[in-house]
């Protein structure tokens, strides 16, 4: 493919030694690497690698006992989940973890969230927020201004809400999900839910994605709709994205760089040709014994 | 949102299962709507109370064909001792001719009061309720006859202090109060902190919650307190629960005092012997040996005309207390027809009946209670009509009375009862009636 | 056939967001509406006045019905609110409700404190002074209620962030004991009266009377004014409406859609960037705001006097719950159908099972009618949650959808 | 400030007489002790079922009516008690006929709410056949106290902890001895994995809810000992949800020792602190204990740790 031609930015994440125990065990050991800007990073490994955990790590779900996450440059304190999404990190779940009493729309509208913070509360931002102590008065005051603005759908906070439905509406048709927009997701096929939960992603516009098994239980048609989608992503909107995956051959396609992990530990790390021709990677494969068909390649 | 279509359509669909139409009050009969609970928590003290009411106006139709020739009829509405349960009976049926309610609850007593003068019923709280609205320039719809909790707090004390051998003894001595923690429970309290600063005795005040299946608390209190008497002002499963407990830390039964609500049949036999001692108010006799007793024992239950299984409730406490009830109502409908010429009594004139209310020594041996109460007199200020109380001792078998008639300390508590009343006045803009 | 979306369709995205999709919906509503401000009122006195029902009767259907249902419709929202939309079971509604109450009541008699002092023969004179002056206007009580009670109502949502589903229901239990322990309890909140029972005071609203009565002089005679029934039952509609519209605009904004992601995932809401806690409460106060107000009508509009722990004792909450599931969680629609359900069916069953046992010649007394009216109903509730668990706004769409078919096949 | 300490040292204060302190103790751990007799039918339903049977309470009161009702019939006690167990499992057939295989796999809130349609249902259905009239319930527990060291305790007390000691050793034995037992389990650990190894789901619900109907059969002897078998009975499920929510929905132990201390706890804040405030505080100082508990070990007293998964 094009992997000779891209180039990518600065360092995004920068993952320093982190140790992640659970009790006495250890689910993750000592593991370290930089996700650059706009890079697809694939992380693999066998089950119970410690893959997820490390996606967990990344987006404040777990916090490592040891270790450092920078993102955009700054070092990360300990932080809850939803502070990770506020930095603009976004996920998807092995498991499809959709809302699933929701529509397909509403869930997409979910991932706007974070962007509409209300008509008051931006205008607090412009104007109050880096005032000390009016700002302790004017944000309560613009908080429940937008209360009252959403409690009776009006004015700006219509606008704002159909504005939002605009974008919402972007990533429904470039995710080809138009028809089931009006759907309980409940109801959808596993792989549309995938592209939903994809969707929801997408509609907090990421600047890091990280997608857990995105093409998990998927068939042929299905995983190939989905690689689509990711390169998209990438190229249209520039996101980094960090992602599981168990297709090799999806992953040695799509990705830029590659991380192994194997029981907690970083057994190697490189373009995706490199790693395929790492021994201890083979060994990993082959010693476990699974079903997963890196020999096919 | 198409919900009031549907809600029309089901309260059309209620409205023509019988309340629709009309009330039509046939020409030549008294109505009146009866709240029960014979169901529920306090079902066990409703049923003889509910049937007390209901075979006294089913004699008074056997015997004497009515009173003043008109027929009583009588409905149940079953409340459950259930306020919104209350109000929903009263508002079905104060249309269909109702001229007073038994509310036979503290709870629909309070919020029955305001509707009174509007509704043109009158509430007629026989030893329950609201005892300011004794005061009849401010309540002149209710009527707490005869007696009321404040009097009869009063009265316990003046039992204690001559069982004490004199009321300058009460200083020092210690009382308790377990109550129910309601508005019924709480109505003595006013009362007995006033007395308590007055004659100097030391109180303490116990709440038991709803239902009061669960006392150990309380009475480990009593066992640390060591009180020299103990007033129990429960209801329901709470009294019997308190007798036995009372017995098993080994409280002297015959120190403790029960409210007339706390003394009655279903209070002690299920404690068995232990109950043996206890004493309780009352404001009549007990027993079944008065001449119109065994007369409505003969005339409804020997005839088969009563309420199925109702026969053993017959001279029961509470059943007796149900008759008094009844009697107030129809001896005021009585003297009501006589006053306005009329056979049928409406509101106002029921009102005119009850405010009037004097039944002398001899009208109660007319009606064949000789010795069953002290006479009862209404004003138009005093609805309380000053009835006396007595104390009624179980003696493992049945209620004996071992005390004469106590009159409650008047001096006391009707300058309470008239504040009190003032303060409603005052924060309901009602300017009180000269009388 | 009558009921199709075919031919309508929507140009904008403010269109396609609107509450109805349909124009059959919105008709509906509207009528439902008219039915609800004009049929109903006007219908009722023209029927009095035309001698085709007793006056009491209409008394009987506003005081005991309508108002009664238009309270519980509230807390059904605002319970809806909490358990259906953010998935938060409570147990509580009833203290909340009675927070509203004795709310609205100490405002309306002026927040009074007591001093108590002993004067020179050693008795004790008490006087209550008021804080503030008192409040007349029953909306505005009804709103502060609904404001205090959302404040109580965040402060027992606090342990949500930790105890979750069955525990959290069990937990919120205490604030129902706790919080009726207070209404017996705390003397303040019932201006020390001896009984702990409240009784709102005369209020008025644009010059009419709504609770208490007015004495005036009219030629010269003096005439007592008592509150019509149809005052305070359009009073409680219009607020019941609004509060529902707000309701709804609420759950199909920002806020309703934080809510359901949380109920539906918590951990994928916390990853999409909801703060839980903040959402939680939020639900907490909202809920809560709903139920205030329905205890504060409850007390002005409905009842009038009550005494809190008997009027807003556990059964109550049991019975809020209980319109939310039957009607439907996660549906405004549903709060109503539920609330019509629950409070309607054992009136129904009061009054038609003597009428129909007399049919049969079966003499039904007060008890067993009672008795039977509880079997019917728990049986009733179990055959309805076996047949339909998603509750009356399910049944309601399934019967929307036959209806777009009928009268073809497709 | 003394008395700001007098106050919090309250429920401590009261050993200022030994005696007295001990008689506090005792009264409440046997106090709580009869509320984990409600709460053990709890456990039991849960544990099979994922249900929270709000009908326990019921239960508990329509079990001792009918064994008083039985015994007031004039039928001899062992006959009337057996007539009542075997009332138990018919109504647990009956449940399960009716109600149960109608709601697999609803959730848990739906089942709740069936449980309490079915509590309105058999209170009515009790009072019904028995009538609303307070029952004496006389089976033979000795009445009456003994004073060792000058603390007094109570024989139905000290009857009901036996009991309920007893039971909880039956109940062991049965949960780990038995072939039923082990099946118990099973469905307790994982429905699903039961079922495909062949155990029939249908069968545990009605054993469980007639042993659930057999320990409400042995609370309601206790209670209504005490105070007579009427409709309050019923609500003392009341008493008995704290105990759960300490204990944990599914630990039989945790129900014991959730008894033993919720009961402890709201003697010793009642006899303490109560005086202070007015009294009456036992209901919701249960609540509150549990649930400041619950705030800082979610899992209940003894669960596991949940580690959260995505």
């Amino acid at each position: 493919m094009k992997h000779s031609e891209r180039t990518f930015g600065d360092t995004l994440l920068r993952v320093d030694n982190i140790t992640l125990r659970f009790g006495g065990v250890k689910a993750i050991t000592d593991v370290s690497f930089d996700i650059h800007e706009r890079q697809i990073f694939a992380i693999i490994g066998p089950n119970g690698a410690g893959k997820t955990s490390m996606l967990n790590v990344i987006n404040g779900f777990y916090h490592p006992q040891e270790g450092t996450i920078t993102y955009k440059g700054n070092q990360r304190h300990q932080m809850k989940p939803h502070e990770a999404a506020e930095t603009g990190i976004a996920r998807t779940f092995q498991n499809v973890a959709l809302f699933r009493g929701m529509s397909t729309l509403d869930n997409v509208m979910t991932g706007r969230l974070l962007k509409m913070s209300g008509p008051a509360m931006r205008y607090y931002h412009r104007q109050f927020a880096d005032m000390p102590v009016i700002n302790y008065l004017t944000y309560p005051a613009m908080w429940f201004g937008d209360f009252l603005l959403d409690s009776l759908y009006w004015g700006p906070y219509q606008r704002e809400e159909l504005a939002h439905r605009k974008a919402a509406e972007e990533v429904i048709d470039f995710l080809e999900i138009q028809s089931i927009r009006r759907t309980p997701v409940g109801r959808l096929p596993y792989g549309l839910q995938k592209r939903v939960e994809l969707g929801r992603a997408l509609a907090m516009e990421p600047d890091l994605l990280l997608l857990d098994e995105p093409m998990a239980g998927m068939n042929l048609e299905e995983k190939e709709d989905m690689c689509r989608f990711v390169i998209d992503v990438n190229d249209e909107f520039g996101t980094t994205i960090a992602l599981i995956e168990h297709d090799m051959g999806v992953v040695m396609d799509i990705s830029d760089h590659v991380v192994v992990l194997n029981y907690g530990r970083k057994i190697a790390e490189g373009t995706p040709a490199e790693v395929q021709a790492d021994q201890d990677v083979i060994d990993a494969y082959l010693g476990v014994a699974h079903e997963e068909d890196l020999i096919e390649k | 949102m198409r919900l009031k279509g549907l809600t029309l359509g089901l309260a059309a669909a209620v409205a023509a299962t019988g309340i629709a139409a009309p009330a039509v009050q046939a020409a030549d009969t008294q109505y009146f709507p009866l709240f029960t609970y014979r169901t529920g928590p306090y079902a066990p003290n409703g049923i003889p109370s509910a049937n007390g009411i209901a075979d006294y106006f089913n004699y008074v139709n056997l015997k004497h064909g009515g009173v003043g020739g008109v027929k009583l009829v009588w409905e149940e509405c079953e409340t459950g001792y259930n306020t919104k349960k209350g109000v929903e009976c009263y508002e079905r049926l104060k249309g269909k001719g109702t001229t007073v309610v038994f509310p036979y609850s503290t709870g629909i007593t309070y919020k029955l009061i305001p509707n009174a003068d509007k509704d043109k019923v009158s509430i007629l709280t026989v030893g329950y309720g609201r005892t300011d609205a004794s005061d009849g320039r401010v309540f002149p719809w209710t009527f707490t006859t005869p007696t009321t909790y404040w009097s009869q707090a009063s009265a316990f004390i003046k039992y204690i202090g001559a069982q004490e051998g004199g009321m300058g003894k009460l200083k020092g001595k210690k009382i308790a109060l377990i109550y129910h923690n309601s508005a019924y429970g709480k109505e003595p309290i006013r009362t007995l902190e006033l007395l308590a600063r007055k004659l100097g005795y030391k109180l303490t005040l116990l709440a038991v919650n709803h239902p009061g299946q669960e006392q150990k608390a309380t009475w480990l209190q009593i066992r640390r307190e060591r009180p020299d008497w103990v007033l129990l002002w429960g209801w329901g499963v709470m009294n019997q629960v308190a007798i036995k407990e009372a017995t098993n830390i080994g409280f002297k039964m015959d120190r403790m005092i029960g409210v007339w609500w706390s003394g009655a049949e279903q209070d002690v036999v299920p404690t068995g012997d232990a109950a043996k001692g206890y004493k309780a108010g009352t404001f009549h006799a007990a027993g079944s040996d008065f001449p119109l007793i065994k007369d409505i024992k003969k005339v409804v239950y020997d005839a088969g005309k009563g309420i199925p299984g109702g026969d053993k409730y017959v001279g029961q406490v509470l059943w007796n207390r149900g008759m008094v009830n009844a009697i107030f109502a129809t001896e005021a409908m009585r003297a009501a027809q006589k006053k306005f010429g009329v056979k049928v009594v409406n509101g106002e004139q029921m009102r005119w009946g009850l405010e009037n209310l004097n039944i002398t020594a001899e009208r109660w041996a007319e009606l064949g209670l000789k010795g069953f109460m002290q006479p009862v007199k209404n004003t138009c200020a005093d609805h309380e009509g000053n009835g006396p109380v007595l104390i009624q001792q179980w003696d493992g078998k049945k209620w004996n009375i071992v005390s004469d008639f106590i009159s409650p300390m008047r001096e006391v508590v009707r300058p309470l009862i008239e504040k009190s009343a003032a303060a409603y006045a005052k924060k309901n803009n009602i300017t009180p009636r000269k009388c | 056939m009558f009921y199709r979306e075919a031919g309508q369709f929507y140009t904008s995205y403010a269109k396609d967001q609107g509450i109805f999709q349909l124009k059959q919906d919105k008709f509906g509503l509207w009528g439902i509406l008219f039915i609800a401000f004009v049929v109903v009122p006007v219908g009722l006195y023209l029927m009095v006045q035309g001698g085709l029902m007793a006056a009491s009767t209409k008394d009987y259907l506003y005081n005991s019905i309508f108002l009664l249902l238009l309270v519980n419709s509230m807390a059904a929202l605002g319970l809806n609110i909490l358990t259906g939309y953010c998935g938060q079971i409570s147990l509580g509604t009833a203290a909340f409700m009675g927070v509203g109450a004795f709310t609205a009541y100490k405002f309306s008699t002026g927040l009074n404190y007591r001093i108590q002092k002993e004067d020179e023969a050693g008795e004790l004179i008490s006087q209550l002074v008021p804080m503030l002056p008192p409040i007349d206007n029953p909306i505005l009580l009804v709103l502060i209620a609904g404001l205090v009670t959302a404040v109580v109502g965040v402060i027992f949502g606090l342990p949500s962030l930790r105890i979750k589903g069955f525990y959290l229901a069990v937990a919120t239990l205490a604030a129902q004991f706790f919080l009726v322990w207070c209404f017996s309890r705390v003397e303040w909140l019932y201006d020390y009266v001896s009984s702990s029972t409240i009784q709102i005071p005369p209020l008025k609203l644009f010059g009419l009377v709504v609770t208490g009565s007015e004495t005036v002089m009219r030629d010269g005679q003096e005439v007592t004014i008592y509150p019509a029934a149809e005052t305070k039952y359009l009073i409680c509609l219009s607020l019941v409406v609004f509060f529902a519209f707000v309701a709804k605009n609420m759950v199909r904004g920002r806020i309703g859609r934080a809510w359901m992601a949380i109920r539906d995932m918590d951990i994928a809401a916390q990853l999409i960037g909801i703060r839980p806690l903040a959402t939680k409460l939020l639900a907490f106060a909202v809920s809560s705001f709903f139920c205030g107000m329905a205890g504060a009508m409850s007390l002005i509009f409905y009842l009038g006097a009550l005494e809190g722990a008997e009027a807003f004792n556990i059964n109550e909450s049991f019975a809020v719950l209980f319109m939310v599931i039957i009607g439907g969680l996660g549906s405004i629609t549903g709060s109503f159908l539920g609330a019509a359900f629950i409070t309607l069916i054992p009136i129904f069953l009061v009054v038609s099972l003597p009428w129909l046992g007399g049919q049969f010649g079966i003499p039904v007394d007060a008890a067993m009618v009672e008795h039977i009216q509880f079997m019917i109903f728990g049986a009733l509730i179990i055959i309805f949650l076996i047949m339909e668990p998603l509750g009356l706004a399910r049944l309601w769409q399934i019967g929307k959808e036959r209806l777009r078919q009928w009268p073809f096949p497709y | 400030m003394g008395e700001i300490w007098e106050f919090i040292l309250a429920p401590v204060l009261i050993f200022e007489s030994w005696q007295f302190g001990m008689e506090v103790v005792i009264s409440g751990l046997l106090a709580g002790v009869m509320y984990s007799l409600v709460a053990l039918g709890f456990v039991l339903i849960y544990k099979a079922s994922g249900m929270f049977n709000f009908a326990q309470g019921v239960l508990v009161l329509f079990a001792a009516l009918n064994l008083a009702g039985f015994i007031g019939l004039g039928i001899p006690i062992p006959l009337a008690i057996l007539l009542t167990i075997g009332i138990m499992i018919l109504f647990a057939v009956v449940v399960e006929y009716l109600i149960l295989r109608h709601l697999v796999n609803q959730e848990q809130i739906i089942l709740f709410m069936a449980t309490i349609g079915l509590a309105f249902f058999l209170s009515a259905f009790g009072e019904t056949i028995w009538g609303s009239d307070v029952k004496k319930l006389d089976v033979g527990i000795p009445q009456g106290r003994f004073e060792p060291f000058g603390i007094q305790i109570q024989y139905l007390e000290l009857t009901a902890g036996a009991v309920a000691a007893a039971l909880v050793t039956g109940l062991a034995i049965f949960f780990n001895k038995t072939k039923i037992g082990r099946a118990l389990r099973a469905v307790a650990d994982d429905h699903q994995a039961a079922l495909s190894v062949g155990i029939n789901l249908r069968t545990i619900w009605i054993i469980v809810w007639a042993v659930s109907g057999i320990v409400a059969l042995v609370a309601g002897t206790m209670w209504g000992a005490k105070s007579g078998v009427q409709f309050s009975l019923s609500e003392i499920a009341l008493k008995a949800l704290p105990v759960l929510i300490l204990g944990g929905f599914e630990s039989i132990p945790g129900a014991i020792i959730g008894g033993l201390i919720i009961g402890l706890g709201e003697k010793l804040a009642e006899v303490g602190w109560g005086p202070y405030v007015g009294g009456a505080i036992e209901d919701w100082f249960a609540y509150i204990l549990a649930m400041v508990f619950l705030v800082f070990r979610p899992q209940g007293l003894f669960g596991e740790k949940i580690i959260e998964r995505v």
